[in-house]
């Protein structure tokens, strides 16, 4: 039974291997000349004016979240859509529910008026 | 010259003792540099001149007399009217009213006089250098103001000038 | 940590910034020269709350290249090679104005035959202007693939320009009097081959972005412009006939044989960014209109003034006639001179009103050359329309002022 | 290009470290989208599909220093633009290249006045001259080819 889990690890391994490497190489072997123009934060060409970290808004957090509510939504619909043929009418119907629920939440934050920016 | 602006020029000279004048069909009125804001005024709102179309002026620069010329065009949109206004100023560092509170569109023109000539407009709001960087020294459209071109390199005088030439800072 | 401690660079004094951003509520950003949607090097200094524009101060001159001083170290002949890099979408227009001003300060005739070139000529300019105001601003709104269609059709139009001028787009083809040549062997039919296809083109750009929903959203009801405020703030062009003001200087004051032809204003109503879309579109139409116009009724003729004072004669003359010797000597070395008197003269360029104020000293270089540029004067409405509007519809409106940093910087 | 020319086909491919890098720099150099003036048209008549500069590995114009390798120079440089210039010139990354777009860019062009700086390479090192008021599309492409070449005969001591 463990056979069958082998290829998922494979691919993970290899996967985030090379990321690793990919990265750890660059930081390395790659020339580091840090001089001050070039560390400060780029504001198309001209002086920044305050450091880079300021205070934000909290309605840009608010669509972060909003963003990745619906984006995992969407990651949940990749195993329906693959095995669709076999879930069969069962799996139509348990993932309408699912979108149902979704759609509740969506209509809650319009209404709430949490989509435009006022 | 049409005969409305005819008109004008009349009852303009009269009011702002100005001296009109026309050449190739264009009517240009001179008014003296303390009446400009009134004329202004007086041209939008009882002739209908609506647009500031130009604001610039001209250096003459060793005649010391009115060294400067300020030339306003206005254009009367309902009745296709255009019409040209001169302010004489005298002397190196002279001022100016703004007309930027009746002709918003001035403000900018103004700036500009500011920047390329010297003129210090008075009551502008924001009086600054508009195209030039705000450290330079210098007004650079006057005429006393040396074009400051770059000697041009030949082969006899390459090396010296290759010297002289800035190079970047690496 | 309030912002009074960060030291605002020398150019941006403080009482233009309101007091919230001073104590760090509001954002200051530079929306410098190097920006991808500034349409060139402009800069302005914005202040944010979130996404929202508070105030919006434009800093010009980072283009500021100084053609008015180089104008007057230069004779009159001479000193239009620098009316090319003004408004560099709109030589021919620039070119236009020069001449224009020129020929009514030495009251110098031109032929018909010029004239009408002249017509072809600045209405291609003005539909290769468009087109890159189409591809620049569909861009910005993330179209990408109408820039790549406008541009296509651009090199048509510059292709009959290098044809008849042997240069793309700094082309001085117009001189004091006429032209500077005859127009190239095939130039009726390369312009008749483009007027015939261009149409479908339009349409074409048209279906991709009149009804496209996404394109809607951005502009409509966006940077809205009322007729008397242009008018108050000096907004000439499709910027001001898009708020309803049929305002256009080929109507207002015919120049260069434009009451020949008839065509008509485009005019919207809503002052928006889609209005100033919708009239640039129509005006496609209207330019290819005026040029079949022309192109139907070219005159034939000699292209240039045959006066002697300030055309050079041409060279075959030369081995013959002695005055054509002495003519071309005096005006290929001093140049002619002009009488002193000034002279404002303003064309229709596809920003708006583009005037030259050309004062002439007796002498043959020219005293002063001030360009009322429309870019220069559009730009200032720039903070009143963006008030309150988020950034991305910043981008849109920008877009729609259609600002030339070569016109606005001089 | 290593010993299986002398040997025969090995049916492996050897090269030296420098061709390798070489080969990569050129094959995606991304410019910097930095057009001032009427050359910049030009820099965008050569993107656009007529004579299509991504062919050369340059598809995208990225907008900020910091992705982009090299800065095309297209127009003229005022004054006041100068330090704006230089300031972008060193936020963007080490391999960098300059190709001087232009007249203008390259000595000031037809502006000998107190307004332009007279050429670039008073303010940043240049790489390539592209000469032209405003250069053809074509030449901006043979500016760049020459820079390929340029790229690729660079050794490794150039880096260290």
């Amino acid at each position: 039974m463990l056979q069958d889990y082998l290829p998922i690890v494979v691919l993970v391994l290899l996967s985030t291997g090379l990321a690793v490497a990919a990265v750890l190489l660059g930081h390395l072997l790659g020339p580091k000349r840090p001089t001050a123009a070039k560390l400060a934060p780029y504001e198309s060409g001209m002086n920044p004016i305050g450091p880079g970290t300021r205070r934000f808004p909290v309605r840009f957090y608010l669509i972060a979240v909003l963003f990745i509510l619906f984006d995992i939504e969407v990651v949940f619909f990749l195993p329906w859509a693959v095995t669709f043929r076999r879930l069969g009418v069962f799996g139509l119907v348990e993932m309408f529910v699912f979108i149902l629920v979704l759609l509740v939440g969506y209509v809650y934050a319009w209404k709430k008026g949490a989509l435009d920016w006022e | 010259m049409d005969s409305v602006l005819q008109a004008i020029l009349q009852d303009l000279e009269k009011t702002f003792a100005a001296k009109g004048s026309e050449f190739r069909g264009q009517a240009s009125l001179l008014v003296p540099a303390d009446q400009i804001v009134a004329a202004a005024q007086a041209l939008r709102d009882q002739h209908g001149f609506g647009m500031l179309a130009a604001l610039s002026a001209v250096d003459y620069w060793p005649q010391p007399q009115p060294r400067f010329h300020v030339v306003y065009q206005f254009k009367n949109i309902p009745q296709k009217l255009r019409l040209e206004l001169r302010v004489a100023l005298d002397g190196n560092e002279p001022e100016l009213d703004s007309i930027s509170s009746i002709y918003p569109n001035a403000n900018w023109h103004e700036r500009e006089l500011w920047d390329m000539f010297g003129l210090r407009i008075k009551n502008h709001p924001d009086l600054r250098r508009i195209l030039m960087p705000e450290d330079w020294a210098g007004y650079p459209l006057r005429k006393d103001y040396p074009l400051g071109y770059e000697e041009v390199e030949f082969t006899f005088n390459f090396e010296e000038i290759e010297q002289r030439k800035p190079r970047p800072k690496e | 940590m309030t912002i009074s401690q960060i030291e605002i660079t020398s150019d941006e004094l403080r009482h233009l910034v309101s007091n919230r951003a001073l104590e760090g509520e509001t954002l200051l950003l530079n929306m410098g020269p190097q920006h991808p949607s500034t349409h060139g090097v402009l800069r302005l200094l914005l202040e944010l709350d979130g996404e929202k524009v508070v105030s919006c101060i434009p800093d010009v001159g980072y283009l500021h290249t100084g053609i008015e001083k180089n104008i007057e170290a230069k004779t009159y002949e001479k000193a239009e090679t620098m009316t090319d890099r003004l408004d560099y979408l709109n030589t021919m227009g620039n070119n236009l104005a020069y001449c224009l001003a020129l020929e009514k300060l030495v009251d110098l005739d031109v032929p018909e035959r010029a004239q009408a070139v002249r017509v072809i000529f600045t209405e291609l300019q003005r539909i290769s202007s468009h087109l890159v105001w189409l591809g620049t601003h569909a861009l910005d709104l993330a179209a990408m693939s109408v820039f790549f269609y406008c541009f296509n059709q651009r090199e048509r139009i510059l292709d009959i320009m290098e044809m008849c001028s042997g240069q793309r787009m700094m082309t001085t083809y117009f001189r004091p009097g006429g032209l500077w040549r005859e127009t190239a062997a095939g130039f009726e039919e390369a312009v008749r081959a483009f007027i015939d296809d261009f149409p479908r083109r339009v349409d074409e750009y048209e279906g991709l972005l009149s009804k496209n929903p996404i394109f809607l959203d951005r502009t409509k009801n966006v940077g809205a412009m009322s007729a008397e405020q242009g008018v108050a703030w000096g907004i000439t062009g499709p910027s001001l006939r898009g708020s309803g003001l049929a305002y256009d200087l080929r109507k207002e004051e015919p120049y260069s044989g434009y009451e020949q032809y008839e065509f008509d204003i485009p005019v919207a109503s809503e002052g928006d960014v889609y209005a100033r879309y919708w009239v640039r579109m129509q005006e496609f139409r209207q330019s290819l209109r005026i040029v079949r116009q022309a192109l139907d009724k070219l005159p034939k003729g000699p292209f240039r003034s045959s006066n002697r004072k300030f055309v050079p004669p041409p060279r075959a003359e030369l081995g013959t006639s002695m005055e054509a010797v002495i003519h071309h000597f005096k005006l290929w070395t001093e140049g002619f001179s002009a009488p002193k008197a000034s002279v404002y003269v303003a064309v229709e360029s596809p920003r708006g009103e583009l005037g030259v104020f050309l004062e002439g000293d007796g002498g043959p270089k020219p005293y002063r050359c001030y360009w009322r540029t429309p870019s220069f004067v559009n730009l200032q409405i720039l903070p009143l329309l963006s008030k309150n509007h988020l950034v991305a519809d910043l981008v849109a409106i920008i877009g729609s002022v259609d600002i030339v940093l070569g016109d606005v910087d001089r | 290009m290593g010993i299986e020319s002398k040997l025969g086909n090995l049916g492996i491919v050897t090269t030296t470290l420098e061709g390798v890098v070489n080969w990569s720099r050129t094959g995606a150099m991304w410019p910097m989208l930095f057009g001032l003036a009427c050359c910049a048209i030009e820099m965008m008549g050569s993107q656009a599909p007529d004579y299509d500069m991504s062919r050369f590995g340059m598809e995208l114009m990225r907008a900020s220093p910091r992705q982009s390798d090299l800065m095309i120079v297209a127009g003229r440089l005022s004054r006041k633009m100068a330090p704006v210039l230089r300031r972008l010139y060193d936020q963007m990354p080490a391999p960098k290249w300059v190709v001087s777009m232009g007249d203008c860019a390259s000595c000031g062009g037809v502006y000998n006045n107190y307004a332009i700086v007279q050429g670039v390479d008073e303010i940043v090192p240049v790489d390539v001259y592209v000469a032209g008021c405003p250069p053809r599309p074509e030449a901006l492409i043979h500016g760049i080819m020459t820079l390929h070449e340029k790229v690729r005969g660079e050794k490794v001591r150039d880096w260290a």
